[in-house]
C-alpha cells in the first residue's frame, strides 16, 4: 500500500506529536479493494494509518467484527463496498447498507463517536475516491480523538 | 507481592509433537527452567492444566512414566479450541503447565495381582503412565492383560509401543477396532470393547482392572464387569470431566460430594458406583 | 461492648479507616450496591454513613420491609470484594508467562455487612481457604476490616434463622453494630481484630439497659422472619436425586446466573483468555455451558440436573465435606428470580412423597396457598404497598 | 378472570384439545410464578392478577417445557436438541398472554419458531401490570388499547370482555390504527426516553451507559428471559471464537449489551421482560428502544404486528436511507 506520512497537516498550529492511529478497513473484494488497489497503483497518496481486510462482500460484515476491532484497540473502524446496483452477488451491500445503519446509530447510543465508524461505497475505478475516503476517515477519527475524553479507551 | 501461584503455570517448551492418529499428537514437554524440572514429580494417572497463549487452558493426564526423567508427555486429541491450538503448535513452541493435580491409580494395591488393562480410543494415554511403571518394576505383579481397542485400525493410539508390548513375556495385548474398522490383514480382533472383554472372559480371582476410554465404553465396561462377578473395589477407573481450575475450587467437576480433580480422577468403581448415571 | 453515638461513630469509623479503602452500601436509583468509595463519597460516608441513617431511621412496630425504602438488604453480597468477579491471573505470552500480583496490599475496611454476608464468607473460607489456599483470597480476607451492621428490617424472602444464622449473627464480623433508638449504636468486638480497634475507642460502655434494648431488637427481628427452610437428611436427599420433582420445580427456571452471582456462597467460576490475558471469572452451574466439553459430552445437559446440582451442591454435597448448609438464607436468590423460583419451598418439598405439582413448602402441611401465601393477599386487599 | 382462565384451562385439557396449559400460578411463598398445567383438576392453581407480569410466551422456545411443540417447522437446530425433552410427549400446548406478550409470539411465529397450529392462545384483556410496589409498570402506562385488549385474530380464545382503561380516548385508537399499518408519521414520539440520551453529547452517553454497564454482571437474565433469545448456540457462549469476554467488566458489558440490543432490532416488542429481571437496574427497554426507534424511522418497520412479516434485518429495500455512506 502506497503510504504517506501518516499525519494531516492543519495550517497554522504548532505541530505536536501525533497519535498514530490504528483503523481498520473492511472491504470487499470485488469493488472497494480493487479500488484501493488502484490508488496504490497510481501512487496517490493517503494516510497509512488504515489496514485492510479483504472481504468477500460488504454483506459479509458481522456486527461482531467490527466490535472486535473496537475492542482489540482499533480508533476507527470503515466498512467499504460496491454501489448498490453493482454488488458482485447482487444485493449483499444493501443487506450490509441496513446493517451498518443499526451499528452505527447504537455505537454512538453508547457514547462512541460516531466519526469513528464510516462506510462507503467505492468501485474497483474509484481510486481517487478510496484516497478521499480514507483521507476524511482520517480527520475525522482525530476529531474525535481530540473530543474524547482523556484516559478513556476507544472501547 | 505474592503472585497469583496456584494458577500460574510453569513455562514449558515442546520438544517433540508426535503424530499418532489422524487427530491425536503426543507431545514431549521440557520445563524451561531446571528448578521445575528437578522438583515436579507425580504418580501415574495424575494430570495438568496445558495451557497455549491466547487460547486457554485445558486439562490433560500425563501419558509418560515418572521414571522417565527430564520430560514428561501428553497425548491430544484434536476436539476443540485447546486442542486444536496443541495440534498447531510449532516444535520448540512455549506452553504454559501447571499441576499436577489429583490422585494416582493405587500401585501398591496392585502389588501381587493380576492387573488387566481395558482402554478405548485416547483412553489409553491415562493409561499408559501406569502401564509403564508396572513394566518397569515386572517382577511385582502377576499376569498382565492389555485390551485395547479403537474406532479403526488408524486410530489405535502407540503403536510402536503396543508392538513392543505385544513381544513381552507374561503379557497379552489384545487389539480389537470397532466393526467396519478395520483394515485388509488386520490381525486383531473385531468388536466392541466390552464385548470383546467379555469374550476374553478372564479370571477375577485375584485381579484388578484398570478402565479408561469413552464414557460409553467406560459406561458398558464396567456393566461386563458387574455380570463377570469382579469385585468394585478392584475395578479402577480414570474418569474425564470439565475442569478448570484442578483444586476443587471451580464446581465443574463436582459429581455427587466428590471433585473429579482433586478426589480423583481415579476410583474404584465401588466409590463412584451411585453416581455412574451422573457421570457417564 | 460499647456504645457510639453519632459523632462517635463517625469518629470511630474515620479512626478505623485510616487509609484503607472503604466498601459500603450505596443507594443507587432505590437500590442498595455494595461498592467500593470514591474519595468524595467516602466523607460523606463517614459522616454519617448512609446505611447507619437506614438502620435507625426505622419505625418500631412498623411491620418490616414495609416502607417505600429500598430492600434492606443490598442487591449484591460481599463475595465480590474477596472474590472478584472478573480477576486477572496472568499473561501467557508466546515467548513466557508474566505472573499477576495476587492482591494490591491495600487495607480495606468493609462497613455495614449483615450477619447473612459475612457468614457467607465464612462457608467461602472453608473452599478457598481450604486444602489448596486461594492466595489471591486469602490476602482480601486479611486486608479487610469488616464492621457488621444488624438486621432489624428481614423482609419476606429471608430464612436465615433456618441456617444456624440470624439477622443479630456476628460469624465472620470483626466488630457488630447494633442500632438502638436515637442514633446510638451498641459496638461488640467479635474477632481479636475487631477487639482491639473497639479498644481504642473512648466511647462509654454499655450498660444493661441497653444490652437489654437491643436483646428485644434481636428478638422483634428474629420475630419478623417468616420463612424457614427444612433441608431433608441425607439419606432423603439420596433418595430423591432421581425424582420427577426436580423436573417438575426446575421448569421456570430459566437458567440465568441471578441466584449463583448474588449469592454469597455460590463460588464457581470460569478461566477465560482475553487475549494473552489469563483470567478468572463468575460462573454458574445453570449455564448449559458449564460442564459442556470440547467434545460435546456434558453430564448436566438438560436445566433439571443443573437446578438439581445447585440444590445438592448447597444442601448435600457441601454439607458432606464441610458440615453446614452452603446456604445463609439471605434470600436473594428468590428475590431477584425472574420467575420467583423459591428456593424455601423446593428444598421443604424434596422429602414430601407427593408426585405432583408444586410443592406446598413447610408453612402448611396441607396444599397450598399457605401461610405466607395467605398472609400476602391479607396485606394486598390492605393496599398493594404494604407487601413490600 | 382468574375462575375463567381456570376453566378454560380444565376444559381444554378435560377435552385433551392440549397437553399443558402454561399459565400463571402462585408460590407458597405467595408469589406468582409460571404455572405448567398438564391435568385438569391441576388447572385450580392458574392465577390472574395484576402480579402477572411474566411474558410466558418465552417457554414456547424452551423444549425442556414444550417438547418439540413450539420447535419451527425450519428450525432444524431446534429440533436436534430437543430430542431429549420431546420424549416427555408434549404435544399441544395452550399458553395465557396478555396483548403485549402476544407481539412477542406474532415474532416467533413469523420466524417459523413455533408451530402456530399446535398452541392454543388465551388471550388476557389486562389493566396493566404492577412492580413488587403495586405500581403500574412503565410500559403498561404506555400501553395502547390494542395491545391491552389482544387482538382477537391472533388468539384463539380471549378472556371476558375487552378492558376499559381511563384515560383511554378516540385519538388513541387512531393512532393505534396507524401504527399498525406501519405508519409513524403524524405522531408524537412515543421515543422520548430514547431522544433524551439520543440530544447528550457523545461523552455524556458513553458516561451514562458505562455507569451501568460498570453494575452489569453478565448473569444473562435479560438474555434468558426474552422471549425472542431462542438461539441454540447464543453468541455469547461461542467459545470458537469468543467474540465476547465473559468476564464483567465495562469492556466487554459493552459489547454484550450492544450486540443483544442488535440481534434484537427490528424483532424486539419492548414487553419490557429484560429490564424487570435486571438485578442491577440497567435501564435495557432505553436500549432495545433505541435500535426499534432506528428500524422505524428508517425503515418503516414496528415489529410484533404481522406473523407474516419478515424480520427487517434479513430483508432490504432498493430505497433505503443511505446518507451516512460515503
Amino acid at each position: 500500500m502506497s503510504g504517506s506520512t501518516g499525519t494531516v497537516k492543519k495550517t497554522g498550529e504548532a505541530k505536536a506529536p501525533v497519535k498514530k492511529l490504528k483503523i481498520v478497513g473492511f472491504l470487499c473484494n470485488w469493488c472497494s479493494y480493487a479500488g484501493a488497489d488502484l490508488a496504490g497503483v497510481s501512487r496517490m497518496q493517503y494516510p497509512d494509518e488504515i489496514r485492510i481486510i479483504r472481504v468477500p462482500c460488504s454483506g459479509r460484515i458481522n456486527p461482531l467484527l467490527v466490535l472486535k476491532c473496537f475492542q482489540q484497540g482499533a480508533d476507527g473502524v470503515l466498512v467499504s463496498g460496491c454501489h448498490p446496483g453493482d454488488c458482485h452477488y447482487q444485493e449483499g451491500n444493501l443487506y450490509a447498507r441496513r446493517r451498518m445503519l443499526v451499528l452505527r446509530s447504537m455505537l454512538s447510543y453508547f457514547g462512541i463517536d460516531e466519526r469513528r465508524f464510516h462506510m462507503s461505497w467505492v468501485s474497483a475505478s474509484e481510486g481517487k475516491k478510496w484516497a478521499d475516503t480514507v483521507r476524511s476517515l482520517v480527520e475525522d477519527v482525530r476529531a474525535a480523538e481530540v473530543e474524547a475524553q482523556a484516559g478513556v479507551p476507544v472501547w | 507481592m505474592t503472585p497469583v501461584r496456584i494458577y500460574t503455570p510453569f513455562a514449558a517448551r515442546v520438544r517433540e509433537l508426535r503424530v499418532e492418529t489422524k487427530d491425536v499428537k503426543t507431545l514431549r514437554l521440557v520445563f524451561e527452567e531446571e528448578k521445575v524440572a528437578e522438583t515436579f514429580a507425580f504418580e501415574p494417572g495424575q494430570f495438568v492444566e496445558l495451557s497455549v497463549a491466547g487460547e486457554g487452558e485445558a486439562t490433560f493426564c500425563l501419558a509418560s512414566s515418572p521414571q522417565e526423567k527430564g520430560y514428561l508427555e501428553c497425548s491430544v486429541k484434536r476436539v476443540g479450541l485447546v486442542t486444536e491450538a496443541i495440534h498447531r503448535l510449532d516444535p520448540d513452541a512455549l506452553v504454559g503447565l501447571r499441576g499436577p493435580y489429583g490422585n494416582s491409580f493405587p500401585l501398591q494395591r496392585m502389588e501381587g495381582r493380576d492387573l488387566i488393562f481395558v482402554a478405548g480410543g485416547i483412553g489409553l494415554a491415562a493409561l499408559r503412565s501406569l502401564i509403564k511403571v508396572v513394566l518397569a518394576g515386572r517382577g511385582k505383579f502377576g499376569s498382565i492383560l492389555i485390551l485395547y481397542g479403537a474406532r479403526s485400525v488408524e486410530d489405535l493410539v502407540y503403536r510402536e509401543e503396543l508392538e513392543k508390548w505385544r513381544s513381552l513375556k507374561g503379557l497379552k495385548t489384545v487389539l480389537t477396532v470397532d466393526p467396519g474398522g478395520e483394515s485388509p490383514g488386520w490381525k486383531g480382533e473385531i468388536g466392541f470393547v466390552p464385548a470383546v472383554l467379555e469374550r476374553l472372559n478372564p479370571g477375577r480371582r485375584n485381579s484388578t482392572v484398570i478402565t479408561c476410554g469413552p464414557p460409553i465404553m467406560i459406561r458398558y465396561v464396567l456393566a461386563a464387569l458387574d455380570k463377570m462377578g469382579f469385585d468394585p473395589q478392584e475395578v479402577i477407573t480414570t474418569l474425564e470431566m470439565k475442569m478448570k481450575c484442578g483444586l476443587g475450587h471451580c464446581g465443574r467437576c463436582n459429581v455427587g460430594p466428590l471433585y473429579v480433580c482433586k478426589d480423583g480422577p481415579v476410583f474404584t468403581y465401588a466409590r463412584i458406583r451411585e453416581f455412574v448415571e451422573q457421570i457417564i | 461492648m460499647r456504645i457510639l453515638e453519632r459523632k462517635t461513630l463517625a469518629e470511630f469509623l474515620k479512626n478505623c479507616l485510616g487509609d484503607s479503602e472503604l466498601i459500603a452500601p450505596v443507594e443507587i436509583e432505590g437500590r442498595l450496591y455494595f461498592q467500593q468509595l470514591d474519595p468524595e463519597q467516602q466523607l460523606a460516608e463517614l459522616a454519617w454513613p448512609a446505611a447507619a441513617a437506614k438502620a435507625v431511621s426505622r419505625e418500631h412496630g412498623e411491620s418490616p420491609g414495609a416502607t417505600s425504602a429500598p430492600d434492606p438488604l443490598t442487591v449484591n453480597s460481599i463475595k465480590e470484594f474477596f472474590f472478584p468477579r472478573r480477576q486477572e491471573l496472568y499473561e501467557q505470552r508466546p515467548d513466557g508467562i508474566i505472573p499477576r500480583d495476587a492482591a494490591d496490599g491495600k487495607r480495606r475496611l468493609l462497613l455495614f455487612a449483615r450477619a447473612c454476608d459475612t457468614r457467607g464468607l465464612t462457608i467461602l473460607d472453608r473452599v478457598f481457604l481450604g486444602v489448596t489456599e486461594d492466595e489471591s483470597y486469602g490476602r482480601a480476607r486479611n486486608e479487610t476490616t469488616i464492621v457488621g451492621l444488624h438486621c432489624l428490617q428481614p423482609d419476606r424472602h429471608c430464612f436465615c434463622t433456618s441456617l444456624d444464622g440470624g439477622p443479630f449473627g456476628t460469624e465472620g464480623m470483626d466488630l457488630a453494630l447494633t442500632p438502638l433508638e436515637d442514633e446510638r449504636f451498641l459496638a461488640q468486638g467479635i474477632s481479636d481484630k475487631g477487639k482491639a480497634l473497639l479498644a481504642t475507642l473512648g466511647g462509654k460502655q454499655a450498660g444493661e439497659g441497653e444490652q437489654e434494648e437491643a436483646e428485644q431488637l434481636r428478638k422483634a427481628a428474629e420475630g419478623a422472619i417468616r420463612r424457614a427452610i427444612r433441608v431433608p437428611d441425607q439419606q432423603t436427599m439420596d433418595a430423591r436425586f432421581d425424582s420427577p420433582y426436580w423436573k417438575e420445580v426446575s421448569r421456570a427456571c430459566l437458567t440465568c446466573g441471578i441466584c449463583s452471582y448474588l449469592c454469597p456462597t455460590c463460588h464457581c467460576f470460569d478461566i477465560v483468555d482475553e487475549g494473552y490475558l489469563r483470567l478468572r471469572c463468575w460462573d454458574t452451574c445453570s449455564s448449559d455451558t458449564f460442564t459442556r466439553m470440547a467434545a460435546g459430552e456434558d453430564h448436566r445437559r438438560l436445566k433439571h440436573s443443573r437446578y438439581r446440582q445447585r440444590i445438592y451442591h448447597k444442601f448435600s454435597y457441601f454439607k458432606e465435606n464441610f458440615d453446614t448448609h452452603a446456604c445463609v438464607g439471605c434470600g436473594r436468590c428468590t428475590r431477584w428470580c425472574p420467575v420467583k423460583t423459591d428456593i424455601v419451598e423446593i428444598v421443604n418439598g424434596i422429602g414430601e412423597t407427593a408426585a405432583a405439582g408444586r410443592p406446598s413448602g413447610n408453612e402448611s402441611a396441607s396444599g397450598r396457598p399457605v401461610k405466607a401465601g395467605a398472609k400476602s393477599t391479607a396485606a394486598k386487599s390492605t393496599g398493594r404497598g404494604a407487601r413490600r | 378472570m382468574a375462575a375463567a382462565v381456570r376453566k378454560t384451562a380444565a376444559d381444554l385439557l378435560a377435552k385433551t384439545a392440549v397437553d399443558l396449559v402454561i399459565g400463571y400460578g402462585r408460590s407458597s411463598g405467595g408469589e406468582i410464578v409460571p404455572e405448567f398445567v398438564s391435568r385438569p383438576e391441576q388447572a385450580q392453581a392458574l392465577e390472574w392478577n395484576q402480579d402477572c407480569t411474566y411474558n410466558l410466551v418465552r417457554y414456547l422456545t424452551d423444549p425442556e417445557v414444550v417438547g418439540d411443540a413450539g420447535a419451527g417447522k425450519g428450525s432444524g437446530n431446534a429440533a436436534s436438541k430437543s430430542a431429549t425433552a420431546s420424549k416427555a410427549g408434549v404435544g399441544k400446548v395452550a399458553i395465557v398472554v396478555k396483548g403485549c406478550d402476544l407481539k412477542s409470539l406474532v415474532v416467533l411465529e413469523s420466524e417459523n419458531q413455533v408451530q402456530r397450529e399446535r398452541l392454543t392462545v388465551i388471550g388476557m384483556p389486562c389493566r396493566g401490570v404492577t412492580d413488587q410496589a403495586g405500581k403500574l409498570l412503565a410500559k403498561c402506562e404506555e400501553c395502547p388499547p390494542d395491545v391491552y385488549n389482544p387482538r382477537r385474530e391472533l388468539c384463539d380464545l380471549v378472556i371476558g370482555e375487552p378492558v376499559q382503561r381511563t384515560g383511554d380516548g378516540p385519538t388513541d385508537k387512531s393512532a393505534a390504527r396507524k401504527a399498525e399499518k406501519n405508519d409513524p408519521s403524524g405522531q408524537s414520539s412515543p421515543y422520548g426516553d430514547v431522544e433524551q440520551i439520543d440530544a447528550l453529547k457523545p461523552v455524556e452517553r458513553r458516561a451514562l451507559w458505562d455507569g451501568y454497564f460498570a453494575r452489569c454482571l453478565r448473569c444473562y437474565a435479560c438474555r434468558n428471559v426474552c422471549p425472542l433469545c431462542y438461539c441454540k448456540e447464543c453468541v455469547f457462549d461461542q467459545h470458537d471464537p469468543r467474540w465476547v469476554s465473559p468476564a464483567a467488566a465495562v469492556a466487554s458489558n459493552r459489547s454484550f449489551h450492544l450486540i443483544r440490543a442488535y440481534h434484537l432490532a427490528g424483532r424486539c416488542v419492548d414487553c419490557g421482560e429484560c429490564e424487570r429481571v435486571c438485578p442491577v437496574g440497567i435501564p435495557l427497554r432505553r436500549i432495545n428502544r433505541k435500535a426499534a426507534k432506528v428500524v422505524e424511522e428508517s425503515f418503516r418497520f414496528r415489529a410484533g404486528l404481522d406473523p407474516q412479516a419478515k424480520s427487517p434485518l434479513v430483508t432490504f429495500a432498493t430505497e433505503d436511507p443511505q446518507e451516512f455512506i460515503e
